[in-house]
């Protein structure tokens, strides 16, 4: 079945690696299967090393695929002892990749306005959305929002920019752009008259998509997020990877808790418990 | 061209097509690993625990990696054994291979409840009761301290159900070969060993215990060598077969436990670091076989112990 | 341009300059890492284990790695107390730092004149008692796995010995906290914790374990968890400083312990995987003092037990 | 003091690498202070990893030095996880090394007739003690025996056959130089008037280092092993790789057992117990 085919884990080799801000690297990985199938907002699971330790695969978001060359891109910030093994990669090493995983994100109505808001390393799959959504026929508008604590973190922007009808980019320490939160933007895209004809994607730090979750909420717009959390299995086996969800109906096992890596990375905002889970 | 190698064992009435199963609460309900494994192949799949109620489990974090080896504390979500029976069962047995439940409560009670009810199911190949659960009546001690305990809740079980019984032991004891002991005596047809042992991570930057629960249960390659070790003790204490585990992922960490007197084996952190670990282990078992010309694989089982 | 920060510790009366020991039987006697380490740096160096006779030790193979450990069985190879005093004690003396010499025996009379001939020696600053030994009297029993045997030995000792008493824990029991608190009442003024978990390793191409003595102490990253799970378990119960260890690499592995609730720590395994593990680790805590702004590093002693 | 300098642990870049059969790799690094201080028999302990998986440093005995360039060699045999680590090993690569350590081949007198058997990857040191012996003012003579299964074993046989006045290859399978074992030319080199002038030198599988030994002891040839035994510390502090010493004598502790990482890896054949050790 297509599944069989969607979801064996494969070597992928590093063809190209680009250090793209002192903390990230873009990483182009051959990878065709994984480039033919991947969604905006799924994931690949990578084995970071051939022993046991560190033990557990790491999940990273799908920034932008090449289905025709068959490369998959990825954006790795380094931030421990296993994205630096990946963000170290040199052209030729090659990692035991285990995607797509995860669901995607709904793609928004023909005509639709699109609000991307992307934070920090949470751009990858605001970058590989975009992308996606420039490719449809569906004449979508698309506007995005970049924050970041400073310029250095506003890694890959360009590639958001060039993928978006507007592209605003936001700093607390206003080093670039607008200074402060990407909030106080996206207030004035959604205070218009049919703020139900825009609709929100988020991928960031937590604060700022509770943040973003409640805006919507109160202004009644569609609103979808893509969180993070620890792995095991990255396949909803292990029940290691759950958040808090909203509101517990049907059959308790299934309803208390959303597993991020099946149930999710994507989820409807309104879908998660924020009060519990932004912890 | 590889002659076949003959890696069939009897186990609890059951015959296994292959030493080589999934432990408990790593492999889901199959379905999970139905489009990355060849399910079919596995000798048979233990579900994660299934309790008479649903469970929610515990807050988040659940899980946190440790050097080798993983914490986990998923608090035995589960969607209670009538839904397990009417959702998760069916498509288990659609595998074609022995379905082994593993069973947890709270009471004795709880425990006889579910095996009964798991009696009635159609496809339910055997039950593995997890006796590394708090007993409210214990005063929320773990029967799998203590032989009397051990012995009171397997007996219960016994009674209660015509299935194949296997008893999970837990590593966290002076002594498990007296509570191995208990546990065959009360009716075990086999054991399982190891259960995960108790440990605890800190966040030292948020100076608090990274699981929500506080302590956690670790499991992979970092507690082979116990598991191995208690394999040995229990091996030679008890007559029944024994079901090894703890950090397998590979044909030789698996022939550690063969060799040390059990009878088949079970991967679990394994699945999640590579989810071909299972062939993986049969593969390696068969070149093992083939270059020491073993022709049935059951002659290995605690062959270190002579000596 | 740094400020210093002040890591000094007081412990079983003595006052420590860094909370960073070396573990016993890991460090032999000191000399051996003379030329790699900046050993008068060590908060205390523990010698490997000083028993009334000289003992030869177990055949090889006594050590072999596993999965982020190693298991050992030296079997407690040591001069005797006489030559320890005679031969070893002078240089350790001369590296200036708190000398803690570890005690073991086959009887209770054994650590007792142990204890009585090293009270005599001249620069001995404490004395770290292995209740993990088998005890010919409880019929090879450890003292260690029982309140009551580890009461006696430690109240025995004490009667016979003047100088700070520091008892060993083996977490190879069911519930550490009574053994923990019997050696508290029976006068133990620290409490180091954790000693190896029995385990065992099997060379499947021999068919036999790898270890001559066949089962063997895990030590190592890999005991990690189970070590600091135990410090946060005992801190709760005890009011006397503990020494935690158990596969401390870095700053961070040992906060784990100083947060649990752990007055000091000990590196053990990890001396032999970087001699500069001790410097790596006072870096850590140094760096991490700065960072959170701690002017008094005893501040952070069970931090992470509050909520 | 010198100690204090010989023993510290350091960082070596592999500056050159060369497969020289499917088995072996010749690694050459840059590690000043031991291609000084080096004598043939030491060896260095390598950490093959940061992490924690394998967690212990791998013994590997210096070939070859060159203290004016800064080099050192080193002779690795794959035979497992560590050894396939430092085996592939590219040039820019670095390990932590801890050397020169254990105690080196005492050189024979003025004049003597050195003799040098090796077996397999134990030809590493013989090359070192070849080296070293070529470089003298003594004027010894050298002979050098050099066995293995198969012709393609006799890894770096150039090596040590380019510093012996004479060189005798052995496979058991007379894939190349005489069939059999090294132990039947090496009767024919003792069985003199005069055996008292040579001294032996050995390194390979136990069973023949125990076979050599004998010959020795039973001509009164004075002879010298290099043993190799898993290793917890390389220095003295673990006790864990130790060989049953032949005479007990003086205090138990120190002589029932010898430190192969202290008081070895070089012994005097008389001073090991073959029966016991040999399994
Ligand atoms: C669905 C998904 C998509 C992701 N996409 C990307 C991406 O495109 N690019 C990218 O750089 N990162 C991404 N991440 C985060 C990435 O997986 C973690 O940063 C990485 O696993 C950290 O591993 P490490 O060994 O480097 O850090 P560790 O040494 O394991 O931990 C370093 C720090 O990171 C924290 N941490 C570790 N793992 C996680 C995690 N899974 N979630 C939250 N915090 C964590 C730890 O608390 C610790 O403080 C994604 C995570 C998920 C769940
Ligand atoms: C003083 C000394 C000098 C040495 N010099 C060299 C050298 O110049 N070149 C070289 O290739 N090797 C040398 N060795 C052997 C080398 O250290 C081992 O082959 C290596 O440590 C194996 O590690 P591994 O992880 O690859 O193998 P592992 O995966 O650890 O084991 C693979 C196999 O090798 C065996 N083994 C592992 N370590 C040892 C050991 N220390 N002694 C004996 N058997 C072992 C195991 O039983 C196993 O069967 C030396 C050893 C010593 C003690
Ligand atoms: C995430 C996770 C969940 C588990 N859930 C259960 C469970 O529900 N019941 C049970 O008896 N064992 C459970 N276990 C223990 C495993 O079945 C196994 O005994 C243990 O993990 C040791 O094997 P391993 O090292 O191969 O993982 C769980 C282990 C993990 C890692
Ligand atoms: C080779 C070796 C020898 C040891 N010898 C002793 C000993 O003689 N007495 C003792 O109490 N503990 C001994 N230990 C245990 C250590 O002191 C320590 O408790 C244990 O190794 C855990 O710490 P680690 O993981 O940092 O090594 C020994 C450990 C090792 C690895
Ligand atoms: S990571 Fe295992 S269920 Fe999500
Ligand atoms: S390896 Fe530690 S004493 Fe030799």
């Amino acid at each position: 079945m297509q599944n069989s085919i969607m979801m064996r884990s494969r070597r992928a080799t590093v063809v190209h690696r680009q250090q793209v801000t002192p903390l990230h690297t873009q990483l182009r990985l051959r990878a065709p299967e994984i480039a033919n199938l991947a969604a905006a907002g799924q994931f690949v699971h990578l084995r970071v090393t051939s022993g046991a330790d560190p033990l557990l695969r790491r999940p990273f978001s799908v920034m932008l695929c090449d289905p025709v060359e068959g490369f998959v891109d990825l954006l790795v910030q380094n931030v421990g002892r296993g994205s630096e093994i990946v963000a170290l990669a040199g052209v030729g090493q090659s990692f035991d990749l285990l995607g797509p995983l995860g669901t995607p994100f709904p793609l928004p109505p023909p005509h639709a306005h699109a609000v991307l808001v992307a934070g920090g390393v949470g751009v990858a799959p605001m970058i590989a959305l975009a992308d996606r959504l420039s490719r449809t026929a569906d004449d979508h508008h698309i506007t995005s929002l970049f924050g970041a604590r400073t310029e250095e973190l506003l890694c890959c922007w360009q590639e958001l920019a060039g993928r978006s009808h507007e592209f605003l980019a936001v700093t607390e320490d206003g080093s670039l752009g607008e200074p402060g939160l990407v909030t106080g933007p996206l207030a004035g895209i959604l205070d218009v008259p049919d703020p139900e004809t825009r609709v929100v994607y988020a991928c960031g730090p937590e604060p700022m998509l509770a943040a973003v979750a409640r805006m919507c909420a109160e202004r009644a717009v569609e609103c979808y997020v893509s969180l993070e959390r620890w792995m095991g299995c990255g396949v909803g086996a292990c029940l290691g990877c759950v958040v808090p969800a909203a509101h517990p109906a049907g059959d308790t096992s299934d309803a208390t808790y959303l597993r991020v890596c099946k149930d999710g990375p994507v989820f409807a905002a309104g879908d998660i418990d924020w009060g519990a889970s932004c912890l | 061209m590889m002659t076949p190698v003959d890696l069939s064992v009897e186990l609890a009435g059951l015959t296994l097509q292959s030493p080589i199963m999934v432990a408990s609460g790593t492999f889901g309900y199959g379905t999970e690993y139905a489009d990355l494994v060849e399910v079919g192949a596995l000798g048979a799949i233990v579900t994660k625990g299934v309790t008479l109620e649903p469970r929610a489990g515990n807050p988040p974090p659940r899980i946190c990696e440790t050097p080798a080896g993983m914490l986990n504390a998923i608090g035995l979500q589960n969607p209670g054994v009538e839904a397990f029976i009417r959702d998760k069962l069916p498509p288990l047995r659609d595998f074609g291979v022995p379905v082994i439940v593993n069973v947890a409560g709270s009471t004795v009670e709880d425990y006889v409840a579910v095996a009964r009810r798991l009696a009635e199911a159609p496809g339910v190949a055997a039950l593995e009761l997890n006796i590394s659960c708090p007993n409210v009546q214990a005063g929320g001690l773990h029967c799998g301290v203590r032989p009397d305990l051990t012995a009171e809740l397997v007996a219960a079980v016994r009674a209660a159900c015509p299935l194949p019984l296997i008893t999970k032991l837990s590593p966290n004891v002076t002594d498990l070969v007296p509570i191995a002991q208990a546990a065959v005596e009360a009716g075990s047809d086999a054991l399982s060993l190891i259960n995960t042992l108790v440990g605890m991570a800190i966040d030292v930057e948020k100076r608090a215990p990274v699981l929500a629960n506080r302590t956690g249960g670790l499991s992979g390659p970092a507690i082979r060598p116990v598991a191995v070790r208690l394999t040995w003790e229990v091996a030679r204490a008890v007559s029944v077969p024994l079901i090894g585990m703890g950090g397998i992922m590979t044909g030789r960490d698996a022939l550690e436990f063969i060799l040390a007197g059990a009878t088949a084996v079970a991967v679990g952190t394994g699945n999640f670091v590579d989810p071909d670990v299972t062939a993986e282990v049969r593969r390696g078992l068969e070149d093992y076989c083939r270059r020491h010309q073993v022709t049935r694989f059951r002659d290995l089982i605690g062959a270190a112990q002579v000596g």
